[in-house]
């Protein structure tokens, strides 16, 4: 879950990161009263990119008055895909230099890993190599006094820099810990005069560690179908073409959307019902596909902890009870399979044996044999 | 031959009176598996099929050898159990449970690098040795003796590679699934170190997806360390960019982690890529005729 | 440092583990109108000592008349070598079952190791081995649920009795972490109803870690020459004899008093004068020893990180400003030995090369040769 | 021959430029220890004599092997310290320091144990192979090369030991300092069977003390596993009982720290225990003429 700028300096401030003084706004009076109390301001959309500045969703001024009229031009706007509900007013930086930390998961270490630069800013991804400082952690005894004297060498800055860059780590870590973070981004850290502020926030929280954490803001990305998807357990993600696709399993999903796209055809969705999802969920992922009045349907079933029987069960209750409109293409093999093709055939459905067979045909259905 | 596991290998079921540990113990058993007992806080004295169930990992090890264990457990409190597992001294431990949080697969991963366990997962099928010891929830029908290791980072589209390859009549030594989620156990490069050694594997099959950079750093491996023919399919050629992680996720990516890229470096280290499932065998067959 | 039992106690509920409804007193007047509020209580002496009961110094009453009588009949009084200042005055549990339970560090295993017997209370020592659950800790994962499930397992107690039990150690680990404890035991550990209630508390907290335990309690077990001795980072013990010594190192200045007692002598103390005590320590510790009127004084030396001319220098900067009215033996080798030996012999005294002809000496001074 | 360190080891000092550092890196090169480079935060670009001064252990590494490390650090920081040797993949790391918190002090040894670091200490005086390797603050006339392990729990107690034996015209192989805390890295029986392994080493000195069960458990290894002649010297005959650690600690011990019970479970283990140092020689030189 991405936690919004605010969100991030807010939790910043509480795990004792300097953030610049401000607040959020999110009507043009707030953003006017914020401005009145600070003089000199930048104006933040607060959405859930970053290139913020480039696509006009940022602004500077002295004028509580100019203030306002930012945050109103902002708010309610859409910006990168994204409609601003919030603008965040703080104080403009004197801004002497801009690093870059990070903390992260890195997955092929299996750990944690700090990321730091004193070239940050924009263009930090073009960064070379050489000026980017890579630490990873070990868990066991966390982050220690060591580390941070080590990336702060690298990072080649001294004295009292150096000794509030190593307390910002330090609290970064904490945070990352404790609320389960997947990432935690400043960028830019400014130096200011002899201050390090964190410029910005970049706050990603892990979705599976959710349950632990209801304490913090809930930030909703997904739209209609993909948040109740969600809430039925499933992994699903929007897509343009006409095909609407279930499969079990993220990766044999994606192999599905392949063969469709090597035959010709365009997939209307990626959805993975995951591993043994039972009668009643895999009905009503039918249901969701169904609502996207697609050309046609293809399932596809390599059933491990997934039965064979399950998924015909719940297709033949969607379309005894709901009904089915568009032709629907059913692969079916693994657990419970004969099962699974006896209720299937009932129901007037010979299942595939293979997936590229099945795919083939769903693509022949929906593009009417164009293909 | 086999690796990791084979037919000696006693197996303890953590979470084995729930519905899914009693449905897929009883599989395991099917397919041959030495399943020698399970656990379940509150249930210890208690048997499913005949058997044991132990309220802790200490009790269940004080009556059997236990060289691995799998876990039935919510993800919320799969730490714990594999905590359990590894403390115990078991040397192969198969996280099944999908959504365990990351923090807690670090903490996993560590744990046992310092204690010498194996972890396969978490979020995987499991592992199977052919017809030897089934450690997962992998339909067993599929799963033949054979000389062709698999090794995937995704469940289904395992099964559906292997059933191809089974179609075409090729069996299996050990087949892996090193499991979906951002930090797990085992990688492509451990297995394949593995099943280099394996007298019962000719040629290694590794099924990989887009994202991360474990196929780039195979194929490296592949080049300098791998004298078996290696088959890959990647699934994930038609998907849009990912969601990404700030500028940290491009920072450590450096560019990997397309289907091009993965390709390249795999068809460089001399692995031809299948561009659909069923070619695999034909691959396979071409590889092992040279 | 050790803990009072009701400073133990304290911190036990502070880390949410239950026990018995009660209060300190310091005054007989305090002392019943603690237990008027309660009832039925136990007056316990506050010393740091165990087996008080046997000693007289536990007392139970349902009178705040008889409590203060109690109490007064205590306070002030000595038992097993204590003073007693306080009394703490209690609810009198019903006592159902007596658990023992306890964290300490196991330092043939390097780990902390937990200690729980079903079968706690005064005799705990005497507990077969077969009913003493033991399970070391690994401190890189810390007490993790299932070593609790364990324990409990191991002592036969289910249901809620369990539950309770677990988050006692719970509780207890995160005080033992937290604190810096080299010991926090529980005996006896109550049932008494369906609660769980910790009936006694010690606790010890590790002396080299007070540094960061600055809101801590101070507890001072030490005589006036000790803590003089500790306040020079000397680690002094006082004996019953008449030879004062002073060596450099913990073995060797056991060995030293072997020696000693080997040839018939009585040694007036312990005292270690550490590694790399500089001029000025030495001559304090040099007076420390003359303060007791010992028959003699053996200096015992073999120089490692401390050098002998430091030692020869304190020698001679107390003989020429203070005065040394008492015969001193000096055995001295080791780092700058040669420098150290001019300094001595400067000072009218030849050093031994090894120490037993060094105490066999201060032996035959401080007996007048009768050994 | 000798056991941990020799000729070929190259010696990280920590803490280099304080006064106590700074004396005994003089008196370890006067020595013959390879000190390659010490480490003082914020002192980095300096030299010690000629030794470059880094300002992070990880600094220094990037410019020199470093196969052991030395700390002179204050208590408190000691732990960083320890942990950042570790990390930066240090195999022997001698603690001098006294008083370091025993949680500490467990931290270190956990952590060093999954990485695989030899830890001499902590409140040691260190380790020495005889002639060609001296980490520590021993005074160096007496240790000079011969034949004789030793291996003692405290420090200066152990200088008077080889004290005793450098005058009857024992060398020693290597010396090694266990350090006088309830939790060090090295215990008896790991150096009793590196010595046992070391062909340079033809008897063995155990130099003990009250307290604990260092010794029994020692007396048990080598009653089944050392071939060599062990003399062992315990001090502590006339102490008081010490103070105690609670019921825990009585219950630990099992009646076991007592200087009779030690002298019994050596004896029992066919190891004399000379009653006076200056015994200890003789006893030597008795066991080689067997």
């Amino acid at each position: 879950m991405k936690l919004f700028e605010y969100m991030g300096k807010e939790l910043f401030a509480r795990y004792g990161i300097p953030v610049p003084e401000g607040g959020v706004a999110a009507t043009a009076a707030e953003a006017a009263e914020i401005a009145g109390k600070i003089g000199s301001v930048v104006v933040k959309s607060q959405i859930l990119s970053g290139k913020r500045g480039k696509a006009g969703g940022i602004g500077f001024t002295e004028d509580p008055q100019e203030a306002a009229e930012l945050a109103s031009r902002m708010l309610g706007s859409e910006l990168r895909g994204f409609t601003v509900d919030k603008v965040l007013v703080e104080q403009k930086l004197k801004i002497d230099r801009e690093f870059y930390l990070a903390l992260t998961v890195d997955g092929a270490a299996r750990k944690p890993v700090i990321l730091a630069s004193a070239f940050g800013g924009m263009d930090i991804e073009d960064v070379p190599e050489e000026h980017m400082v890579r630490m990873h952690l070990d868990v066991t005894i966390g982050l220690q006094p060591f580390v941070a004297r080590e990336v702060v060498r690298r990072l080649g800055v001294t004295g009292d820099v150096a000794r509030q860059i190593s307390a910002i780590l330090s609290g970064l870590y904490k945070m990352f810990v404790e609320l389960d973070a997947e990432l935690v981004e400043i960028n830019p850290l400014v130096i200011s005069g002899d201050k390090v502020i964190a410029a910005d926030a970049k706050v990603t929280i892990d979705d599976d560690a959710l349950f632990r954490h209801k304490d913090l803001p809930v930030v909703e990305e997904r739209t209609e179908a993909e948040k109740k998807a969600h809430e039925l357990g499933l992994s699903y993600v929007e897509l343009d073409g006409d095909i609407a696709v279930m499969a079990n399993g993220a990766g044999i999903t994606m192999a599905t959307l392949d063969l469709i796209q090597y035959y010709g055809g365009k997939p209307a969705n990626f959805l993975d019902a995951g591993g043994g999802a039972g009668v009643e969920p895999t009905a009503k992922a039918l249901e969701l596909l169904l609502s996207k009045n697609p050309k046609a349907i293809l399932i596809n079933i390599f059933g491990g902890i997934t039965r064979c029987d399950d998924v015909a069960n719940a297709f033949a209750y969607v379309k005894q009870n709901i009904g089915i409109p568009v032709p629907v293409v059913i692969r079916l093999v693994g657990t419970n399979e004969d099962k699974g093709r006896e209720i299937l055939r009932e129901n007037g459905i010979e299942a595939y044996k293979f997936m590229h067979e099945a795919a083939a045909k769903a693509v022949e259905i929906a593009t009417g044999g164009r293909n | 031959m086999a690796i990791y596991i084979n037919e000696h290998t006693n197996v303890l079921i953590q979470g084995i009176t729930g519905n899914q540990g009693t449905f897929h113990a009883r599989q395991m058993v099917k397919y041959g598996t030495r399943i020698v007992a399970g656990v379940s806080p509150g249930k210890g004295g208690k048997d499913v099929d005949g058997i044991p169930v132990y309220d802790t990992v200490a009790a269940a090890a004080e009556e059997h050898r236990l060289d691995a264990s799998i876990l039935f457990i919510p993800a919320p409190f799969a730490k714990d159990a594999a905590f359990e597992a590894i403390a115990a001294g078991i040397k192969v431990l198969v996280m099944l449970p999908e959504h365990i949080p990351v923090h807690d697969a670090m903490a996993i991963m560590a744990y046992a690098k310092s204690n010498g366990t194996v972890v396969v997962g978490p979020n995987t099928f499991g592992l199977v040795s052919s017809g030897k010891c089934k450690i997962g929830i992998m339909p067993n029908q599929f799963f033949i003796p054979g000389d062709i290791g698999v090794v995937s980072r995704s469940g289904t589209l395992c099964y559906e590679i292997v059933g191809n390859l089974t179609a075409a009549g090729y069996g299996t030594s050990t087949v892996v699934g090193l499991g979906g989620d951002r930090v797990v156990g085992l990688n492509f490069i451990e297995v394949l170190a593995e099943m280099e050694k394996d007298a019962g594997t000719k040629a290694i099959v590794m099924v990989g997806e887009i994202g991360g950079s474990a196929e780039e750093e195979a194929a490296a491996f592949i080049k300098g360390h791998i004298k078996k023919p290696v088959i890959a399919y990647l699934a994930g050629k038609s998907a849009p960019p990912g969601k990404r992680m700030g500028h940290a996720g491009a920072i450590i990516e450096r560019g990997k982690g397309t289907f091009e890229g993965k390709v390249q470096a795999l068809n460089a280290a001399g692995v031809p890529v299948a561009e659909l499932p069923f070619q695999v065998p034909e691959l396979v067959a071409a590889a092992l005729k040279k």
